[in-house]
């Protein structure tokens, strides 16, 4: 397959426009997807201003029409629950949801009916949509525009959730969660929208629930994903100056998790640190841990660490927010303490 | 108007199917058959009868903690219902998810729903199918009073509108939330003029009448059949048991009661269905015995059915989850 | 009535305040100055203005992304507002908050807040506790025509109605919810018409008119403070900024801009009051000098004002947490 | 301090009786909280219908009036809204969230709202209301109505998170969840409202954060809270009589969770089983484990073990129901399987 440089945001565009190409059932909603600016007062001016807030849709409304990409109202409980509804009667929605910390205002539509229908129905139901939403701190937008929260729903059975690091990966990833039968999060981190990396021009596909070995080592496992994957790629490097040679395990999807991937790193290199950018809390840092210290405790060699978000909301401030992400320098002394 | 004796036959069958349905499951719980949190449906058969007679089995509809009645009329298959309400394996969902959640996509009952006011939402969704592929498909969002308090239910009437959905929104207010009075949560003097706040039409009918339902029904299911969007109908009735089983409803006043024994929906209905030749002693006679023998085979299948495997608990969560 | 020309050399001196405020952040913005998601309110002055006018201190407000407004009417001193807004250590929220979410609570302002519709909710609580501990204390919930749309603000404004609570609702209506114009997202003809679904009184007025929203603001908020319960004032205005910095408008016809410009509510404003002797231009004149120099102030003492700490991202997560 | 035997039910609504007693700006509101009943169309008869859905503020209406005791309409965003709103300007709110598994419809209130107000606001408010709600499986409630979910909460910086298992425990730590400064989630297992305990007549205060050991042993510690102390005790029966003495740690608050009775228990212990009835993904559960595996691994003889829900919603049918939540064979042949 041909392939060329385009952006993790181009990427994203490009599974959706595929994916509406090859299958007339996919559409696509959300507050701006469209861009507003298709209506009737617009007629023969810019016909795309927006495109979504950060811009990932554009294009799509031009070529799919209105009737396939559609802006609605900011009501997400009910643009959320009409994707649940669409799914268990023919279509492949997809949803997006601007941003992760808006779930508050929704969630039941997620986690009661989406994830629930279908083992509620007794398994005579099924429920082929996609969330997705914009992750992550960086951007100083501050406590209810910035956080992870895959956690959450990770934890709630009947969801699959995604969080891509690359425009390869993110590409391939979203083609998989469209054609998938049940509902799948996929979560998009907006510091990594701009960055760049090849990819093919054709559809493919990345299944769900495999891990990707990053970078690969002998010394210590970090179990990673997101934007915090290039943070310990770059940790890694500067271990690898130090003599260090860390493997760096990029989850991808974090349900269905590559337990196996996980574990069998961990036997090779007998420790583990996890570079999570969501809270500490009841999250995926401590899923991993706890699976790795009930799973391969035998093959550990020192105590298993977490490095992650604080047990706080995200601050403003530049000033706080840069103390507020995990930090390159924070992965490298503690790999680094785990040989000591 | 499309009223006619065959109809009327229908819609009685399932008016009694679902009350005597419903009074048998009173029964079984009190028994200590059947167990959990049920919430029977028995005094508003008009509403599910009298708007479902306009639909086809392509046709969708919502529903909500109260869901027998929207079930029965709908279509939905008896003994998998009460085998489904006991538990068991040959129940509609598997013994999955009991009151609270039958459902049957085939049927397009979209299921009954322990969530107040989720019904909405998810009704925006068979809609925007029908609008997508351009089919003539009409989904009918059954929800009650306290229900219409949920921001859900504005969201879904709103986008609905917004949209130009095939919808029709049917508010049953009995009266009650629980035990809270309608007069009490809902600051509008109808729920439904709130159709104003969408810009569609709304209407106030008597949910023991259904005469007034089916008309009212046949005209808002047609409109949104044609394109033109949906409407709300206010179904104002009265639910004779507890809000669950268990509930001894001291609640309302003796005076509330007997005022609502006198407006029963079938009766009322009988009556005037007699008056107006559209069915006859000997149909009426026929149908609550054929009937009866209905929900006592009901029963039997759902007593005889086995319960399902442990295994169970652990399928049905995912298509595929590797 | 009660307007004074003291009054209205207030409120003229607050829409001053604002629109220097926002221009200002903005060119701060452009600069790389000020970071993040920054909403501002220029156009909308004679709203927040009018409103305000009316509350004292004691009084609250619960407000949106685009706050600042709201923050400079209810009096948030000007200095911290921008240095929260650069993340400084001196800000009204110790940089934590930043532009959307100021506040104030000393002052009556329960926030900026980053979730549309939240603001309902929350108008609720302040209302609830004037009417427990029977002060006369009035609130005032400001909100978008996008977020008209949300479940929060039916849930909240049928609340209030039903608790008669001492709040005023007021939608603000800039014609957009980011780049989808209201008469996309809202299927109502006017968002007053909503008050029916509450049965509560509903008026659109121009939300570039001062006048105009200073009588009928007087009005609801008189008729709160005497515990006759809500109202809701629907203000339709524009915004001139986008609808965060960085948004070039392109949702907008040069035609509606130059409309827009053509209303400007601070020109309004002037014209009518100097026609009726309520201000005069050496006033005028000396509330112009008087803000420019507030707001120069303000830019200095943000960028004078240090970082906050590190240790501050771990604090006020807490009253205390062993 | 006299005692007397009561029901949890009539534990936690002595507490909020005696806190409403003790000051003024307590309030109680929710879902059919007052019942409904004193509403004036029922002047002169029954005037207490219902006092909650499983009647656990029955008789708080009728002794505070409507003016403290309010019936909430069928809007859980409102009202919880209104609690965080009410607390920040002077009142101590309780509100009533009557099942967990109505989070959805509300979150953005708890957590965006609630939750980071005071963060937000850099230290200059405080939230102090308490949100009282129903979680647990086992009466057949099905998949919307049985519920754990308070990991979603403990993941939440600024939440404080309270799962008492005895009515002991549930009067104090209620009393203290009114009384604190910070927004806390109070969670009541459905199943236990009829389990009967000694409980002092007047007012007292368990601290949040803080462990009860409900059984001292050596062999092996038991984290659990809830009902699964009980199944927890029970086990703990049989496996003495097998000869393992095992220590039982009833968390009773899970945020803030107390890390040193945890880590001080598996010192001594040398093992660690969770028993916890969440589901088990980013969950308490791994929470605990983390926690053991990063602070405690050179204690650790065995790996850790989690007991805890399948990752599955809650089923209807009891047959199904009753394999669903961990039972006390489970305990007690996964504690053996760490001495093999
Ligand atoms: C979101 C949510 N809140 C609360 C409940 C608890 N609940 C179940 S039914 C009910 C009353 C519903 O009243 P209404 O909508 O009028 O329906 P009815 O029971 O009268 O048929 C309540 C409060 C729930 N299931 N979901
Ligand atoms: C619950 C929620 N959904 C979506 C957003 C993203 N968003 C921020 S402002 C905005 C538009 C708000 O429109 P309106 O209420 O009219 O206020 P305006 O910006 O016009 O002042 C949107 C969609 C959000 N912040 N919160
Ligand atoms: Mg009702
Ligand atoms: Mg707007």
């Amino acid at each position: 397959m041909a392939t060329r440089k385009i952006t993790f945001r181009e990427a994203i565009n490009e599974a959706m426009r595929l994916e509406m190409r090859r299958d007339p059932t996919v559409i696509l909603f959300g507050e701006d997807v469209a861009g507003g600016a298709t209506l009737p007062h617009m007629e023969g001016e810019n016909k795309e201003a927006w495109g979504g807030v950060l811009a990932v849709t554009q294009g799509l409304a031009p070529e799919f029409g209105r009737n396939r990409v559609l802006d609605t109202p900011i009501s997400e409980s009910a643009f959320i629950g009409a994707a649940v509804g669409a799914a268990s009667t023919g279509l492949r929605p997809i949803a997006e949801l601007m941003f992760v910390d808006f779930l508050g205002v929704c969630f039941d539509q997620i986690f009661n009916q989406g994830a629930k229908l279908r083992y509620m129905f007794g398994g005579k139901a099924q429920v082929p949509m996609v969330i997705r939403s914009m992750i992550g701190a960086g951007l100083r937008a501050a406590a209810q525009h910035s956080g992870c929260l895959y956690s959450i729903f990770a934890h709630i059975p009947g969801l699959k959730t995604v969080v891509p690091s690359t425009p390869y990966d993110a590409k391939g990833l979203l083609s998989s969660a469209i054609r998938d039968n049940d509902p799948v999060m996929f979560f998009e981190h907006k510091l990594l929208y701009d960055m760049e990396g090849e990819v093919p021009e054709d559809n493919y596909t990345i299944p769900l629930g495999v891990a990707d070995v990053k970078r690969e080592g002998d010394n210590t496992t970090i179990v990673t994903l997101g934007r915090m994957v290039h943070l310990s790629l770059e940790a890694a490097e500067k271990l690898a100056g130090d003599g260090i040679d860390v493997e760096v395990v990029d989850l991808r999807s974090i349900s269905p998790i590559d337990e196996d991937a996980i574990l069998k790193s961990v036997k090779k290199t007998h420790s583990l640190v996890v570079v999570d950018e969501d809270n500490p809390r009841c999250s995926l840092a401590t899923d991993v841990v706890a699976l790795v210290a009930s799973e391969a405790f035998d093959y550990l060699d020192a105590p298993c660490k977490m490095i992650t978000a604080p047990h706080t909301p995200v601050p403003f401030s530049p000033a706080l927010e840069d103390v507020y992400i995990p930090s390159v320098d924070t992965i490298v002394s503690t790999v680094k303490s785990l040989r000591e | 108007m499309s009223l006619t004796s065959e109809k009327m036959i229908d819609v009685y069958e399932t008016m009694v199917k679902i009350r005597m349905f419903e009074d048998k499951v009173a029964e079984l719980f009190a028994e200590g058959k059947v167990p959990g949190f049920v919430h029977l449906y028995a005094g508003e058969e008009a509403i599910a009868a009298g708007v479902c007679i306009h639909l086809t089995e392509r046709d969708y509809i919502t529903s909500t903690h109260r869901g027998h009645g929207h079930c029965i009329a709908k279509g939905v298959n008896i003994n998998s219902m009460m085998a489904e309400v006991y538990g068991k394996a040959n129940g509609a969902c598997k013994g999955k998810g009991g009151s609270m959640h039958i459902a049957d996509v085939e049927k397009g009952m979209l299921g009954a729903n322990g969530i107040v006011g989720a019904g909405g939402p998810l009704a925006c969704g068979p809609g925007l199918m029908a609008k997508t592929l351009g089919t003539d498909q009409v989904t009918v969002c059954f929800f009650g009073d306290g229900a219409a308090e949920q921001g859900t239910m504005h969201e879904a009437m709103n986008l609905a509108c917004c949209w130009t959905l095939p919808l029709v929104f049917v508010c049953e207010n009995n009266g009650y939330a629980e035990s809270t009075p309608c007069s009490y949560h809902c600051a509008a003097k109808n729920i439904s003029d709130r159709a104003v706040a969408y810009d569609m039409p709304g209407v106030t009918v008597d949910g023991t009448d259904l005469f007034a339902i089916y008309e009212t029904a046949e005209e808002a299911i047609d409109r949104a059949r044609r394109g033109e969007g949906p409407s709300l109908i206010e179904c104002r009735g009265f639910r004779y048991y507890g809000h669950f089983e268990g509930d001894a409803i001291l609640y309302m006043t003796e005076e509330e009661k007997e005022h609502n024994r006198a407006r029963d929906p079938i009766d009322n209905f009988k009556k005037r269905g007699l008056e107006r030749r559209l069915l006859s002693e000997a149909q009426i006679a026929e149908v609550d015995t054929r009937v009866a023998a209905i929900i006592k085979e009901a029963v039997e299948f759902a007593e005889e059915s086995a319960w399902p495997d442990s295994e169970e608990v652990f399928t049905d969560v995912y298509v595929n989850y590797p």
